[in-house]
């Protein structure tokens, strides 16, 4: 009789399964690909580039105020926050001073972009994890915004709202009065949301103990933004080195305890909340004067290099801009995106979750694919 | 040949009997042996309704059902067994499964 | 005569779809078929005014062990046919020619029971069929038929814990 | 002749046609509600105020290319939508509408049948429907409808256990399996069940959401995960005949909901004297109005909650419907002895 050695356990559920390119809740074009085993996820191959358009490699051949509307084009859903970085960057790079007012109106636009980009960050993860009235709830008031950046710059997308020195336009007349209206309209909406998720025992059971990850372990991952600040670590670029008008307001940094799902939740929900506040503070003492600095009609930043970040909706948006001081336009651009750095952790936050955990969890992060892939 | 009498039902009854017999015979994947097996537990079924039916009395169905509990069980453990098996060999054909033999 | 017509097309439709059961490549296909008889058995039940039989049929035999059966197949995706390894030491001729004879032995009693004259129907003492059998049965399995009631329930209730031991990969 | 014949032939072809014409309203209606909900108009362009919308849907769908995927099983795939809508119709055969009553001059009742093992007829072909989904996602050949189906046969079978418990405790209740007869006990009783059952009610309510994969049971067709579960390969009529079957079942649900639960036809409280007024309207207007109650439920349900996760739907379906219901069996039965 002759004995066969023992053969390995044979696996016979693990199914190979691609998320995206095209899925509907990828939030665009990321693609994940998942190992399961049944429904549980053993691993995951995240795939990014679909939406690669080298946009550091064009701005290195555009002139500096051209860049600014290829800005846009990366977190298309932020855009007034990338141009706020990139203007920054350079104005540090070229000493420039930026008139109070201006810096008052950026803080207004930069505060405004992050209700609306939380808006849609909202509707989307609520939608994903199956509640679609929070979704159309969120729009509606993210149409408020945009129509409040329509009469400032005429744009809804891609504002291209600032200018290296300062800004494009001033403020049309009355919008003041209208941004505190939308104040005054927000806050009763966000108890809408509340209602509708915070003690929903379903949103709780979905979201609760979903993809924890503590504070050490966040910074090392690279996260930033709501997604490190829901693991408890009080990183915010606008505290910790304040840029625009922000060491003027008063506002808090939200943090989370546990980590997961419902934290970063609770963090960004409670910065709607915060930013609403430097909104209002920054209306109501929005000084007089000039809306745009002293800067030579041919920019040309001296040679050098710097690093400027700002904090955008999505976590810590850097621009590493390097001058020859010769051409007209950056000899090196580079950014450090914070759905990039975000979207890093998502392997570790997913692995040994099942599939609906996935979409919850690509949700949870806030990625925008345009600013991943550049 | 118009009224249709309780043996015509046993001739309907061995008939499946007889092709879930063949099935079992003829047939190496194991699931379809298991089915053959169900089929053949039916045509009993089908003769104990007729004959409950011939005889104005429930129990031939009583019984009937006790087979239809017999067969689900036979059903859970037999296609546990079968994933069991599956699991460790990939394989569901029945010549095959001679581990036990010999 | 619409009775005999049902049955003779019943029957051959049973008959039809247990043939293709076992002679289906596909297996999925063959779970189908499968389906399809004990619905079309369940009709004859109706016909011999077994309701609450055919009922249990569809819920038990259709609706929960075939799904078992479709959950199984579907789980069991084969990379190669399983019919190609064949074990020599198999004796299909044999096995073909008992179930020849078991065949032909039933025909002989078949033919003889009907040449002999038919048993007649006797109704048992007080029971009848009418308006329903479903209170008889019950009654039936509450009294006389406790005991293998309650053996059949400890039965299922070993096969439950059975087939989870199998099947959990590790406890 | 006529009574046997031509009369269960005519209101066959009546209910299903209004049974089908009731589904794609339904699909309206729920478009309609949910936009309500989100404080959206809905459907407005096809006739006022959206009313003509499913006949629009109905040309699109009929009129678009029925697609079967490369290495799809042809037949199954074909049959599968086939699977899903034929025991969804055939299940309005032993729900009553309402009594007997006098229609040109013959005594024709409100349903098409009434066979003594109504409930469990019910029962046993709801739980064929589950085949169409599992051959559906299989033959689709396609990993995400084959996930789905496998999601969609374990919810659906676990939560049978649960609703058929809630059924056994209603069986004691009214002491029949017919459905006319348990509509004739409640009004013996002179009280709806769902006031004598509350926990049998909701249960059945919280399983008929997940048999008929609702929000917040949706997962086989969560398209936030799946992609549309399995459906996503299906196009035209074939998707079309999921769609129906998945509104005719939820109508089914509320149907039965409103028979077992709420007194079928009866007008609420119906041994109430002083409310005799309330027999002025026709017995069917009330099964249809409780029967439409049933269903915005469903949808403004489906508009509020979020989705529960697989394994937390087993959970629930397990560990707390199924022993609950287990518990309401033997709670009746023991109340059932002792009064």
């Amino acid at each position: 009789m002759k004995i066969e050695a023992p053969r390995p356990m044979f696996d016979t559920s693990e199914l190979v399964l691609n998320m995206g390119p095209q899925h509907p809740s990828t939030h665009g074009v990321l693609r994940i690909v998942l190992r399961l085993d049944g429904e549980r996820v053993v691993d995951a191959d995240i795939v990014v580039g679909y939406l690669h358009r080298g946009i550091e490699k064009l701005c290195e051949n555009r002139d500096w105020s051209q860049i600014i509307l290829l800005t846009d084009r990366m977190d298309y859903v932020a855009a007034a926050s990338s141009n706020l970085g990139y203007c920054e960057t350079v104005e540090k790079l070229m000493s420039v001073e930026v008139p109070r007012r201006a810096q008052y109106i950026r803080t207004i636009l930069g505060e405004l972009q992050r209700i609306a980009s939380h808006c849609l960050w909202l509707g989307t993860h609520a939608m994903d994890i199956g509640a679609m009235t929070v979704f159309l709830y969120a729009f509606r008031e993210r149409e408020l915004i945009l129509d409040l950046f329509e009469e400032y710059c005429g744009a809804r997308l891609t504002y291209n709202a600032t200018r290296i020195g300062g800004l494009p336009l001033d403020i049309p007349p009355g919008w003041d009065k209208k941004v505190r209206e939308f104040c005054h309209i927000m806050d009763s909406k966000l108890g809408e949301y509340e209602t509708l998720l915070t003690h929903n025992r379903i949103w709780l059971d979905r979201t609760k103990g979903i993809g924890v990850i503590d504070g050490p372990e966040a910074i090392a991952m690279g996260l930033c933004g709501p997604t490190l600040r829901g693991s408890g670590v009080p990183r915010d670029v606008r505290k910790d080195e304040p840029y625009a008008a922000y060491d003027e307001f008063d506002f808090e940094v939200p943090i989370g305890t546990e980590g997961d799902t419902y934290d970063r939740y609770l963090v960004r929900l409670e910065e709607f909340r915060q930013s609403l506040r430097i909104i209002r503070q920054a209306v109501d003492g929005l000084p007089e004067g000039p809306i745009v600095g002293k800067v030579p009609r041919l920019i040309k930043p001296p040679a050098g290099e710097t690093y400027h970040a700002v904090e955008s909706p999505k976590g810590e948006i850097g621009f590493f801009i390097a001058s020859d001081g010769r051409s007209t336009n950056p000899y090196r651009f580079r950014v450090r995106p914070p759905s990039f750095c975000n979207l890093q952790g998502l392997r570790r936050l997913i692995r040994g979750h099942l599939v609906a955990d996935v979409v919850a969890l690509i949700g949870s992060i806030d990625i925008v694919l345009g600013e991943v892939d550049r | 040949m118009l009224e249709i009498t309780p043996a015509h039902y046993m001739v309907l009854s061995s008939a499946l009997f007889m092709i879930g017999v063949i099935g079992v015979m003829v047939r190496r994947n194991i699931i379809i042996i298991f089915m053959s097996i169900e089929l053949m537990l039916n045509a009993v079924n089908l003769n104990l309704a007729a004959f409950s039916q011939q005889w104005q009395h429930v129990t031939g169905q009583v019984f009937a059902i006790f087979v239809i509990a017999v067969a689900a069980a036979e059903a859970a453990v037999g296609l546990g067994i079968i994933l069991a098996f599956y699991r460790n060999k990939e394989t569901v054909n029945i010549d095959e499964m001679n581990v036990m033999r010999w | 005569m619409g009775e005999a017509v049902i049955f003779y097309v019943l029957s051959a439709l049973i008959l039809g779809f247990a043939v293709l059961v076992i002679s289906t490549r596909n297996t999925v296909h063959s779970v189908l078929f499968l389906v399809m008889n004990f619905l079309l058995v369940a009709m004859l039940y109706v016909l011999v005014g077994a309701e609450f039989l055919a009922v249990i049929q569809v819920l038990v035999y259709a609706g929960g062990i075939v799904v078992l059966y479709l959950f199984v197949v579907m789980l069991v995706n084969l990379k190669r046919p399983p019919e190609v390894h064949q074990d020599p030491r198999r004796q299909a001729r044999l096995g073909l020619a008992v179930a020849g004879a078991v065949l032909a032995e039933l025909v002989a009693i078949i033919v003889y029971s009907s040449a002999s004259p038919a048993a007649p129907a006797v109704a048992a003492a007080g029971q009848t069929v009418e308006g329903g059998n479903v209170e008889q049965i019950g009654w039936l399995l509450y009294t006389d038929y406790l005991i293998p009631f309650e053996v059949a329930s400890i039965l299922l209730l070993v096969a439950m814990v059975g087939a989870i031991v199998l099947a959990k990969r590790e406890l | 002749m006529v009574d046997t014949l031509v009369v269960p032939l005519l209101k066959i072809i009546i209910l299903l046609n209004a049974v089908l014409v009731a589904v794609t309203y339904m699909v309206l209606l729920e478009r309609k509600v949910i936009a309500w909900v989100q404080s959206r108009l809905g459907p407005m362009r096809v006739g006022p105020y959206g009313a003509l919308q499913p006949i629009a849907d109905a040309i699109k769908l009929m009129t678009k290319e029925d697609i079967t995927p490369t290495r799809a099983d042809r037949w199954v795939f074909t049959a599968s939508p086939i699977i899903v809508m034929v025991p969804a119709l055939i299940v309005f055969a032993v729900i009553p509408f309402g009594p007997e009553v006098e229609l040109f001059g013959r005594s024709v009742p409100l349903y098409i049948t009434d066979v003594n093992v109504g409930l469990l007829y019910i029962v046993s072909i709801a739980s064929l429907g589950v085949y169409g989904i599992i051959l559906a996602g299989w033959a689709s050949n396609s990993k995400y409808p084959l996930l789905s189906s496998l999601r969609a046969s374990a919810q659906l079978i676990s939560y049978e256990v649960a609703v058929t418990m809630t059924l056994v405790s209603m069986v004691l209740m009214a002491g029949t399996l017919s459905m006319v007869g348990i509509v004739e006990s409640q009004r013996e009783a002179g009280l709806w069940f769902a006031f004598v059952q509350p926990v049998a009610f909701v249960i059945f309510f919280i399983g008929g959401l997940a048999e008929t994969n609702r929000a917040p049971f949706d997962l086989p067709e969560a398209e936030q995960e799946l992609t549309g579960g399995f459906h996503t390969e299906y196009s035209g009529m074939r998707f079309a005949l999921f769609f129906l079957a998945e509104y005719a079942n939820m109508i089914v649900i509320s149907c039965v909901a409103v028979t077992l639960f709420m007194g079928g036809w009866l007008r609420p409280f119906p041994s109430v004297e002083a409310l005799g007024f309330l027999d002025l309207v026709p017995s069917w207007i009330w099964f249809l109005f409780k029967t439409f109650v049933f269903l915005y439920v469903f949808l403004w349900i489906r508009a509020t909650l979020p989705r529960y996760r697989y394994d937390q739907l087993m959970h629930i379906g397990w560990k707390v419907l199924i022993p609950i219901a287990i518990g309401n069996v033997v709670v009746t039965g023991i109340a059932k002895v002792l009064l």
